[in-house]
């Protein structure tokens, strides 16, 4: 399995090959449709993430030490962004996610040309997946 | 004489702007209005050559400023037509506006069980006020509830009112759904029950024009920033005999006549609402704009918008894959839709990549959103400057749109 | 690098005007400051090529106007070495500051018998809001009183401190005596009784550097158009941990989280604090002030302000027809002076057509004019344009005054 | 005695002759001296006039259907003032000061070279004379 900067590094080149950005959007709506969704009896108040425009659900599992990700949106576009997200960040180990710096933003300009607002959702995401981290790394020290 | 669009158009320099190398189609002018040149001027010339605060001076431009101050206060009551200045408090906005009223009236009216009806379409900034004051006091909040074609449930009014009812605060036109409410109506049963009205025109005072007197509303608020004007300047119109009724919302500055730590009285309304430093030259630059407005002609604006807005409901409502809401037979200036099984969010974030300004979401109204299940819509809202090509191009986004997402 | 006023005052166009044939002297800039050309360029700039409001909006316009505020309230963050930038609320000035907070404290903290502390030389923006508290909690309003050099009477407050003290407010910098007030003492005797601390700053701000870390102070508070910004602007700075205890004083736009007729929730700080369109333009425009300033270098800027001080209390005190109000070892900016025999108005009429702007009156500190048994002052308080031969200008003009009146 | 209109056409010549701001000035000083000052026990508060920047007593007597003002001032330009408001209305019936129209204060420039903050103040003046006509013309009207 490739690392996260690996990844991410693949995500960037993908990304080059669209010079227009309706067609980065449709990429992204491609993407949306491999989002690994989470278990409808998961999609509860509880794991709604604040601060997005569109409404987004994040659920983690823990399981011989890796983390995995499902989620899901009521938007299309976000739903590809966090497919991105899933693709780096799940199924690893907690101190990856926790210390990922996550350079792919910028480089396929996620932060300039989806907007500031969207970006702080995603800034949102991200920080609800470091924290689940966060989570299971205590409790594996804590075992 | 004819109004003319396009000539109007050079008037705003905002207008000539490109993004993402298409020009600009700005239909946000809900959430606020460009400012035409006078404006923008007005406030840079008073920056440059005549600035100085208000009131206690007496040096020569603070007289000038003065005066310029009170001239402003003027027109703005010439242009909603109150009978006095003094009624013609400046505020930092219409929601401003409404949480100072509603401090001062909750102070001086509101006891528990007391009575406020507003309705389900109003903006937060005419609801949270309320329930923060019917919280504070244990009063009762009630509810016109509205049609799904957007129009208010008025017959419902005269069981929402009873002997306890205090106050009631209504707005004038939609910013969701672009109604406009029968608010002569309103206010006149509510004055036959002795209870005032407060009308909310941040919506209203830039498409129609606003004669407080005729309405014979109590109250009457609105912001500068979406009449043309500048941000954190609004308007406060209160019938002269609710001045002195109420106490003041803030303390400072001037709206003190004698300070001492034993006994503070006011000032004279309109000062005794008007504490600290004003937004003096947002005042000024509101006047500005109020003054360009009447020069335009706001017969001429209203007909080119309404025109526009019959033009774009029909384009909207020629694509099956387009819901409207709102679709009250008086309306003004507001579009608000969404595309079948397409987010808003979604749809909004392509239509903006073509160059064109929508909002998406709740509009800060998220009880009409309540009412028909959904999260959001996608609101194109007209200003006088909007053209019809415009409205064409905010169409074939749409079709993009759907295109992208079908 | 030295500090080069003339150089400085080209970039204020305003000083560059006559009056009455004369050069302008300014020398009101406790009630305002003029504003330098960047920042008048700045909300030109604004205002012609990147309006649009804030917050919810997914246009391009929205969001880099969305972009510039929240940098805005970074650049003041950075300014005054506050911990966070969510600590720092923009409102309407320091009247609206000092207001919001009194009712959101007031609602929270602050019962029957309660106490706050003030001082004698507060302005009234900092005595009137509280009384008004007071007043509607059954609290009392307690006094630090001053001594007649302009100093505190420090050495009280222990003895004005109680069990019952919920807060202490007190002005950094006296507006009418030019104080520069100990609250660097008074913050750690309050917080050894476990008592919040607002520090009002409105003429502090612009004239030395400021640590709200540092202070250690709870809230802080100032004005845009004193710190050579825009009207209609300031500034609540409070310590994080107050503003998940305090509710929001004012109800509506974005500041709501989700909001039904059941129950409203509010959003995180600063959002919280500030409901409908803030006067993002006003934000944007203050930062740019700040900016200025740091740029033209703050030690710089009250250097040379601390030396015009000096050389005009001195000029004054030569002259022995003149009683100059305000003698405290630490003094900023500030020179309040009455003329024996000659009222504060009559020497205000005769200056003003000398082309100088000063203020006569009360400064809206009457207490202050009661403790001297006074009605008012004249005051000269300096910017970081003035020279010393604007000093010469005003001595000048007060021997006129003399000569006329003698 | 001259009429209203005619004082006030005095006065305006009087102070064209000077054509410097300080001599205008100095002409409200010299004529601060004329003003028949208020009894000292009528300068009490409810004798005060609000909205001006300096303190201003005013009074009237009525008597045998005239009415006569005193005032005083704690500044010296205020009193030169007022010395020509009694110049010009005082010893009157009350319908010549209620109809009064003041035109000298445009004329002699004092609206614009006085302040406005002053001219409110000035106005001040001359409303609560007009209502002291008012007063004594509806008594005079009653009895
Ligand atoms: C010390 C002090 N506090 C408060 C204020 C009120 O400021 P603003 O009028 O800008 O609200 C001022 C300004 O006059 C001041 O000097
Ligand atoms: C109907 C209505 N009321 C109140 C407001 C609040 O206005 P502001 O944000 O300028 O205070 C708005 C604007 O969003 C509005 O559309």
């Amino acid at each position: 399995m490739k690392n996260i900067n690996e990844i991410q590094q693949e995500i960037s080149e993908e990304f080059e090959l669209y010079d227009d950005w309706m067609d980065k959007y449709n990429y992204l709506i491609e993407l949306s449709k491999d989002l690994p969704v989470i278990d409808t009896k998961l999609k509860v108040n509880d794991n709604l993430i604040s601060g997005c425009q569109s409404r987004v659900w994040l659920h983690a599992d823990y399981e011989a030490g890796l983390i995995h990700f499902t989620a899901d949106s009521d938007s299309i576009i976000t739903k590809g962004i966090i497919a991105l997200l899933i693709r780096i960040l799940s199924g690893r180990n907690p101190e990856e996610v926790m210390n990922a710096d996550l350079f792919f933003i910028d480089r396929i300009g996620l932060r300039q040309n989806l907007s500031p607002t969207r970006s702080n959702g995603l800034l949102s995401m991200i920080k609800q997946m470091k924290l689940y981290a966060l989570a299971y790394h205590a409790k594996s020290k804590g075992s | 004489m004819e109004y003319d669009v396009y000539s109007v158009r050079k008037d705003f320099p905002m207008l000539n702007q490109q993004i993402y190398g298409r020009p600009l189609v700005y239909l946000d002018n809900g959430a606020t209005a460009q400012k035409p040149l006078s404006v923008i001027e007005c406030i840079n010339n008073f920056h440059t050559s005549k600035n100085s605060t208000i009131h206690r001076g007496i040096h020569f431009f603070s007289e000038q400023a003065t005066e310029e101050f009170e001239n402003a206060r003027k027109t703005v009551q010439q242009f909603i037509h109150a009978e006095k200045s003094s009624e013609v408090i400046f505020t930092s906005g219409t929601t401003g506006s409404i949480n100072g009223l509603a401090w001062s009236f909750g102070e001086r009216f509101i006891s528990p069980g007391d009575e406020i009806i507003i309705s389900e379409m109003e903006h937060h900034s005419n609801i949270v006020p309320w329930q923060m004051l019917c919280e504070r006091k244990g009063a009762v909040l009630k509810i016109i509830p509205f049609n799904d074609d957007g129009t208010l449930e008025i017959n419902k009014l005269d069981t929402l009112i009873t002997v306890k009812t205090r106050l009631i605060s209504v707005m004038h036109i939609s910013n969701t759904l672009g109604t406009i409410n029968p608010i002569r109506a309103i206010i006149a049963r509510a004055h036959a029950n002795d209870i005032p009205v407060v009308i909310d025109g941040a919506q209203s005072v830039q498409h129609t024009g606003i004669d407080v007197q005729k309405l014979d509303c109590d109250f009457f608020v609105f912001s500068g920033h979406k009449i043309y004007g500048p941000t954190g300047i609004g308007i406060l119109y209160a019938k002269e005999k609710w001045l002195h009724e109420l106490p003041p919302f803030q303390g400072g500055g001037e709206m003190v006549n004698v300070v001492s730590f034993q006994k503070t009285t006011y000032n004279e309304p309109p000062v005794k609402f008007e504490a600290g430093t004003p937004n003096y030259i947002g005042a000024i630059g509101l006047a500005e704009a109020l003054k360009y407005l009447t020069k335009t002609g706001l017969s001429g604006i209203a007909k080119h918008e309404n025109a526009l807005l019959e033009y774009g409901s029909q384009k909207l409502s020629e694509l099956d894959f387009i819901t409207l809401y709102g679709q009250a037979p008086d309306k003004s200036s507001i579009l608000s839709f969404n595309l079948k099984d397409v987010h808003h969010y979604d749809a909004g974030m392509i239509i903006d990549k073509m160059g064109i300004a929508v909002r998406t979401g709740t509009h800060c109204a998220q009880p009409v959103m309540q009412h028909y299940g959904i999260s959001g819509t996608i609101r194109a809202s007209l200003g006088m400057y909007n053209t019809q090509e415009e409205i064409d191009t905010l169409i074939s986004a749409v079709k993009k749109v759907r295109d992208m997402f079908a």
